[in-house]
C-alpha cells in the first residue's frame, strides 16, 4: 500500500498507550510497521476501554444467560424481555475522567452516550438513573464543585432530550475527592420484533454516517501523530473538552427510531469512545465482513483535518447505519427531514479487511480481526494487602454522643440526607410512565403498556467493598434486589460498572477479582444475570491513592401491576411497624462508623444469600397483594435511620418500643443485607408473618418520631427530623 | 471603573447555539450570515481593575471551553481606546 | 373535537399532550414544517426545548411554518394552549403578553404546584370549579413570568391572569405570582407547569384534566 | 463583515445570574465589585450589515426584556472607531 511518510516510530505507539510488546505484536500482524492511520486505530482499539485487557477474564465468569435474557453482553446494550412483546434494554456507563476535568460537560456526555447505546438497539430511551462519587462536600470546595457540574449536566442532557431521571444514588468519600464517579444507566423500550444489532452485513451496502458533523473533539491522546499543519501552536484547536448537544441528539433518536420503523436499514451503531474507528471496526467484526471507509466524504466541522483525526475522532452525538443500495436515498430523506443529514462514508465488503480511503487513496488497510480481536488480554496478580490501604475517616460524631444526636447527625450526613436538592433539578415524568418518582419508593417504577410496570434501581456502596471486596459486593447485589422487592419487582436482569483503580496493582486486582466474584454469586443466586456494563480502572492518583472499589449495580425488575407499586412513606395511622427479613445488623463499615471515623475493618459478616433472597420473595409477594401500606429495605443509618425515611415520606410519624436489648446502637444503627421496614395493617402483617420471620416494634402515627430500646427513648419532632434530612440543600445555592 | 468580559466559546469546540442560530437566520430571510457563535458578556464595576483577569480564570469563565476578553470601559459606556 | 400537537424538533412533552388531549377529543401532531392545521379545532404548543431553547427560550420555534399558521388560525379565533416551552413560544411570537426569563433560583427545577384558579370563566378553565386549587408538576429553567408593571395591573384587571402559583411555591420568581395568561381576546392560553402531566392518578394528580376538559367545552360553544 | 451584538437584561428587570455573580466574588476575596450584569453576545459574519437591526429585534433579543447594541469589528477583532 501507498506509504508517504515514514511510519510512526514504537516511541510514539507508546506515547499512544501502546506497550513495546503489543506495538511488536501489531507488525506481526500486519507484516509491516503501521501508518499514522492505522497506529492511531490500533492504539483506540487495543486500549483499555475498548479491549477489556485488564478485565475481559473476570468479566466471562459472570452469569449471562437466563430466562428473561434476549441480548446479553456483546451488543451496545444488554436487553430483557419486559412481557407483552416489549423488550427493555438498559445499561450503566461511566463518564469518570471526562466529568473529574469539566464536570458540566463530563456528565452532560454521558448521558448522551449511554443513550445513544439504547437506542442503537432500536430501543425508545425511557428513563436515565445516575450514580455519583465525590469527595466530602462539607470540606472539600473541588468536590461541591464537581457535584454542582455533574447534576446539572446530568440534568441539562436528559431534561433537555425529554427522557425522565427517575432515579440514582450519590456518597461521598475522601477516596473520590481527586477522582469523582459519574456513572450513568439508561433504560430503553422497544418490540420484540423490532430490536436491531449492530453486526453490518450484505456485502456492497452502504455505510450511512448521520448527526453531528466531526471535529477535533477528544483527539488530544493522538496528537503525537500530529503532522506540521497542525503544530504545538494549534493545540487549543484540539479541545480536550467534548461539549454535548443534547438537541441533536433528540433529533437523532427520533430519525434512528423511524429508520427502523420504516425497515430502511440493516444495522445501526452509535459513535462512542474512539468514535467511527471503533463503531466501523466493531461492526465488521460481528459481522465478519470488511468495510471500505472514505474519510474525505465525512462532513467536517473544522477545516482540514488529517485522516487519522477524523478516524479518532471523538465528536459526539454520531451515528452510523448499514443500508442496503437501493434504500440510501429513502434513509437521506428523512436524515434530512430530521436535520441529521447523512451522508455515504463507506461500504460493506468481503475483504475481511478496514480500509481507509482519502480522496481514492488507500491510507489505512488493516484485517478486522487484527483490530478487533487480537489485541492480548491479561492476567491479574491478585493479592490481598497486608496492611490496610485507606486512611480512616475524619470523625465527626462527637465521642458519648446520645443515641438521639447520633440519629439526627445520620440523617443530615451527606450520604444518608434527602437527596431531593439534586433529583429537583431533573425532569422524572417526562413521557408520562412514571408511577413511583424519587423518594417515594426504593426503586422506580414506570408503568408499561397494559398495566405491568417496570422497577430499576442503581447501588453501590465503596466503603463496604473496600472493607471486604467479596461480601460487600454481595451485599450491593442484594440491595439492588431488595430496592426492587420493595416495589413489588422481581429482577429481569443486571447491568454493573466496575470502577476501581490501577488493575496492574495486586491490592487493586484482589477487589476487581473478589467484587466480580461477588457479583456473579449473587446474581446467579437471584436469577438475575448480568446481560451488559462497562469497565473504569485506573482511577487512582499518585498522592490521592486509589479510590474505594465501587462495583456500581443496576437493576431492572417486572411488577404485574403497576397500580399496586409499593411506597416507601408510612400512609395509615395506627398501621402496625414491623421489621421483617433475614438481618443480621453489624456496625462493621457502617455509616455511624464513620462518623465515629472508625477506620474500616478487614472483612464483614456473612451473608445467607438464599435467606435474603427468601425474604425479598415475601416482600415482594407482600407488596403485590396489597398486604403492606408500606415496605422499605434496611441500608446505610440502619433500621433507626430507616423508620425515619418511613415517617420522612408519609409526613406521618411512629412510636416504636424495641424492649430490651444487649446491643442498643448496633440495633438501631447497624447494617447489614436482609431487612425490611414494612407497615400495614394488624392482621396484615400478621398474614406476612406466616411467610418471613419479622417482629412487630410499634405503630404509625403522631408528629414525632418515638424509638425506645432498653430503656432509653429518643424522641425528635417530624420537623426537626425534616430539617437535618434536608442537609444538602446547602450545597445548591 | 466600567468593566466588560466578553466571553466566548474556544476555537474548536462544538458552539451549539451558534449553530442553532446560523440555521435559523434564512428562514427569517436573512441571507449570507456566517461563523456565528453565541457567548456571554459580564458588565461590572470594579474598584480593583486589575483583579479581573483573575477574577474571569476563577469565576467568570470557564478556561477549558471559554475564551474570554477584558474591556475597560468610559463612562460612556464605550471601549476605551 | 380535534386539538392539533405542535412537533418542533426538540419538543419533549408532545406526545403526553396528545394523549392528554386524546382523553377528551382526538388528537393529531402537527410537523413545525407543515402550515396545514388539518382543520384542528384547537392548537397545543408542547413543552420541551424547541430548537434546543438555543439563543432564548421559544426564540426560533416561533419562526416555524406551522407557527405561521397558528398565528393565523390565533388571530382568527381559534383555541391555542401554549405548556411551558409553549408558552414562551407564543410569548415570543406575540400572541401572548409579557416574556419568561431564566428562573430565579438560577437552575432547572421540578416541582409539584398548587395553582390557584384566579379566572375560572375563560375557555381554558371554566371546568374547574370556582377557587380551585389544581396540583400540577411544573418543571423549566425559563419560567419567570415578566411583564411591565403598568401591563401587569391590566392583565389582573382584565381577568387575563388565570392562574397563580402558591406564593410559598413560586420558585422561579415569576411576578406576582403569575403562571398562566390568556390573551385580550381570550382565545390563547399559556402556562408554565404542566397540565398534560396531571391527568391520571397512577402517574400524579388528574387536575390537569379540567384544562383540556375547558376546552372541549369551548371548542362546542358550551359556556359555563 | 465580522459584527458583534451585545445583548442585556434591561434595566429594572431582576437579573439573577448577576447577582449570583456578585455575591460570591466576596467569598473568592473580589471586594468592591458592584453592578454586576450578565448578557449575551452574538458574534457573526454578515454580507449586509444593514441587516443585522432587523435581526436583533426580530430573533437575537426580545426587546420587552432585553436591550441590544451592534457592533461592527475591523479585522483586528476591535470594535472600529
Ligand atoms: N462490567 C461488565 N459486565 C458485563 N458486560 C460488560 C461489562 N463491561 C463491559 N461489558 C460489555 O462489553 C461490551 C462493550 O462495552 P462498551 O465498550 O462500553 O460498549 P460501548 O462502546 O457500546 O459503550 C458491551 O456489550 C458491554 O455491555
Ligand atoms: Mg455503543
Amino acid at each position: 500500500m501507498p506509504e508517504a511518510a515514514a511510519p510512526p516510530t514504537v516511541d510514539e505507539a507508546v506515547a499512544l498507550g501502546l506497550t513495546r510488546d503489543e506495538y511488536a505484536l501489531i507488525l506481526d500482524k500486519l507484516g509491516r510497521a503501521p501508518n499514522q492511520v492505522e497506529l492511531a486505530m490500533f492504539s483506540l482499539l487495543w486500549s483499555e476501554h475498548c479491549a477489556y485487557k485488564h478485565s475481559k477474564k473476570l468479566l466471562r465468569t459472570l452469569p449471562t444467560e437466563g430466562e428473561h435474557v434476549l441480548v446479553g453482553p456483546g451488543e451496545n446494550a444488554g436487553v430483557v424481555d419486559a412481557g407483552n412483546g416489549l423488550a427493555c434494554a438498559f445499561k450503566v456507563e461511566s463518564h469518570n475522567h471526562p466529568s473529574a476535568v469539566e464536570p458540566f460537560q463530563g456528565a452532560a456526555t454521558g448521558v448522551g452516550g449511554i443513550l445513544r447505546d439504547i437506542f442503537a438497539l432500536g430501543a425508545r430511551p425511557v428513563a436515565i438513573l445516575d450514580s455519583l462519587r465525590f469527595g466530602e462536600p462539607a470540606t472539600s470546595e473541588r468536590s461541591r464543585y464537581l457535584l454542582d457540574g455533574a447534576v446539572r449536566g446530568i440534568g441539562h442532557y436528559g431534561n433537555s432530550i425529554g427522557v425522565p431521571t427517575i432515579g440514582g444514588e450519590v456518597y461521598f468519600e475522601e477516596p473520590y475527592e481527586q477522582n469523582c464517579l459519574v456513572n450513568a444507566m439508561a433504560l430503553g423500550l422497544a418490540e420484540r420484533d423490532k430490536l436491531v444489532l449492530s453486526a453490518a452485513v450484505g456485502i456492497g451496502n452502504q455505510i450511512v454516517l448521520y448527526g453531528a458533523s466531526t471535529g477535533r473533539d477528544g483527539i488530544g491522546g493522538a496528537s503525537v501523530l500530529a503532522s506540521a499543519e497542525l503544530g504545538d501552536a494549534d493545540e487549543d484547536k484540539r479541545p480536550t473538552v467534548q461539549v454535548g448537544d443534547p438537541f441533536e441528539e433528540s433529533k437523532l433518536v427520533e430519525c434512528s427510531l423511524q429508520l427502523l420503523e420504516q425497515g430502511l436499514i440493516v444495522a445501526l451503531q452509535d459513535l462512542g469512545a474512539a468514535g467511527i474507528t471503533s463503531s466501523a471496526s466493531e461492526m465488521a467484526s460481528k459481522g465478519g465482513v470488511g468495510i471500505d471507509l472514505h474519510v474525505d466524504r465525512v462532513p467536517l466541522r473544522e477545516a482540514d483535518m488529517e485522516p487519522f483525526e477524523i478516524m479518532v475522532s471523538e465528536s459526539q452525538e454520531r451515528m452510523l447505519c448499514v443500508v442496503e443500495p437501493g434504500r440510501v436515498d429513502e434513509v437521506i430523506a428523512l436524515t434530512d427531514r430530521w436535520e441529521v443529514h447523512g451522508t455515504v462514508v463507506g461500504e460493506v465488503t468481503d475483504s475481511g479487511h478496514m480500509r481507509i480511503f482519502d480522496g481514492g487513496t488507500l491510507v489505512g488497510d488493516m484485517p478486522v480481526a487484527a483490530l478487533v480481536d487480537d489485541c492480548p488480554i491479561y492476567d491479574l496478580a491478585p493479592e490481598k494487602p497486608s496492611e490496610p490501604i485507606y486512611a480512616p475517616p475524619a470523625a465527626t460524631l462527637a465521642p458519648g454522643a446520645s443515641m438521639r444526636v447520633a440519629l439526627l447527625e445520620l440523617i443530615s450526613s451527606p450520604n444518608i440526607a434527602s437527596r431531593r436538592p439534586l433529583f429537583d433539578q431533573y425532569d422524572p415524568i417526562v413521557q408520562s410512565r412514571t408511577v413511583r418518582r424519587p423518594e417515594e419508593c426504593d426503586a422506580a417504577v414506570l408503568v408499561l403498556p397494559g398495566g405491568g410496570g417496570l422497577a430499576a434501581s442503581i447501588d453501590g456502596n465503596g466503603r463496604r467493598v473496600a472493607a471486604d471486596p467479596y461480601w460487600g459486593t454481595v451485599g450491593v447485589v442484594l440491595e439492588c434486589a431488595s430496592n426492587l422487592a420493595c416495589a413489588g419487582a422481581e429482577p429481569l436482569g443486571t447491568t454493573n460498572n466496575l470502577n476501581f483503580g490501577n488493575p496492574e496493582k495486586p491490592h487493586i486486582a484482589w477487589q476487581l477479582t473478589e467484587a466480580v466474584r461477588g457479583i456473579g454469586d449473587a446474581c446467579r443466586a437471584l436469577e438475575a444475570p448480568i446481560i451488559g456494563g462497562n469497565v473504569s480502572l485506573y482511577n487512582e492518583g499518585a498522592a490521592a491513592g486509589p479510590i474505594y472499589p465501587t462495583p456500581v449495580i443496576g437493576m431492572v425488575g417486572r411488577l404485574p401491576d403497576a397500580e399496586r407499586a409499593g411506597r416507601l412513606g408510612f400512609t395509615q395511622e395506627g398501621d402496625a411497624i414491623a421489621i421483617a427479613g433475614h438481618f443480621h445488623p453489624s456496625l462493621a463499615a457502617s455509616e455511624l462508623a464513620k462518623l465515629r471515623g472508625e477506620a474500616l475493618p478487614d472483612g464483614l459478616p456473612e451473608v445467607d444469600i438464599a435467606a435474603v433472597r427468601a425474604a425479598q420473595e415475601a416482600i415482594r409477594e407482600g407488596v403485590r397483594e396489597g398486604l403492606l401500606s408500606s415496605a422499605h429495605d434496611i441500608a446505610e443509618g440502619g433500621f433507626a435511620v430507616a423508620v425515619a425515611e418511613c415517617c420522612l415520606e408519609g409526613g406521618i410519624g411512629a412510636t416504636l418500643d424495641l424492649g430490651p436489648s444487649d446491643d442498643p446502637w448496633t440495633h438501631l444503627f447497624g447494617e447489614g443485607p436482609g431487612g425490611f421496614v414494612v407497615s400495614g395493617h394488624p392482621t396484615a402483617i400478621a398474614q406476612l408473618a406466616e411467610r418471613v420471620s419479622l417482629d412487630v416494634f410499634g405503630v404509625v402515627g403522631g408528629d414525632d418520631l418515638r424509638l425506645t430500646i432498653a430503656g432509653d427513648e429518643v424522641d425528635v419532632p417530624l420537623a426537626e427530623l425534616h430539617d437535618a434530612h434536608d442537609a444538602l440543600r446547602r450545597f445548591f445555592p | 471603573m466600567r468593566a466588560r468580559v466578553l466571553i466566548r466559546p474556544k476555537a474548536g469546540i462544538l458552539d451549539p447555539q451558534g449553530v442553532a442560530v446560523e440555521q435559523a437566520l434564512p428562514a427569517l430571510g436573512f441571507a449570507g450570515v456566517t461563523n456565528v457563535h453565541v457567548g456571554r458578556i459580564v458588565e461590572l464595576d470594579v474598584e480593583d481593575a486589575s483583579q479581573l483577569d483573575e477574577m474571569c480564570r476563577r469565576l467568570l469563565a470557564n478556561p477549558l471551553v471559554e475564551d474570554y476578553d477584558v474591556q475597560l470601559l468610559g463612562d460612556d459606556g464605550h471601549a476605551a481606546p | 373535537m380535534k386539538f392539533g400537537v405542535v412537533q418542533f424538533p426538540g419538543s419533549c412533552d408532545e406526545v403526553d399532550a396528545q394523549a392528554a388531549a386524546a382523553r377528551v377529543g382526538e388528537a393529531v401532531l402537527l410537523w413545525h414544517r407543515d402550515r396545514d392545521l388539518q382543520g384542528c379545532d384547537a392548537i397545543v404548543v408542547p413543552g420541551g426545548f424547541s430548537y434546543g431553547d438555543y439563543l432564548r427560550a421559544g426564540a426560533i420555534a416561533r419562526f416555524s411554518p406551522a407557527m405561521e399558521s397558528v398565528i393565523e388560525f390565533a388571530d382568527a379565533g381559534g383555541l391555542v394552549l401554549g405548556i411551558c416551552n409553549g408558552f414562551q413560544v407564543l410569548c415570543e411570537a406575540g400572541l401572548l403578553p409579557g416574556a419568561l426569563l431564566p428562573n430565579a433560583n438560577r437552575r432547572f427545577t421540578f416541582r409539584q404546584v398548587d395553582l390557584d384558579v384566579v379566572n375560572g370563566d375563560t375557555a381554558f378553565t371554566r371546568a374547574c370549579a370556582p377557587g380551585e386549587r389544581l396540583s400540577i408538576p411544573a418543571k423549566h429553567s425559563w419560567g419567570r413570568y415578566y411583564a411591565p408593571e403598568d401591563q401587569l395591573d391590566e392583565l389582573e384587571a382584565a381577568g387575563h391572569v388565570v392562574l397563580r402559583y402558591d406564593p410559598a411555591q413560586n420558585f422561579n420568581g415569576s411576578l406576582r405570582d403569575i403562571a398562566g395568561v390568556t390573551n385580550a381576546a381570550g382565545n390563547v392560553f399559556g402556562l408554565m407547569p404542566h397540565p398534560e402531566h396531571a391527568v391520571d392518578a397512577l402517574t400524579g394528580s388528574t387536575d390537569g384534566l379540567r384544562i383540556f376538559e375547558s376546552m372541549a367545552l369551548s371548542a362546542r360553544g358550551v359556556h359555563a
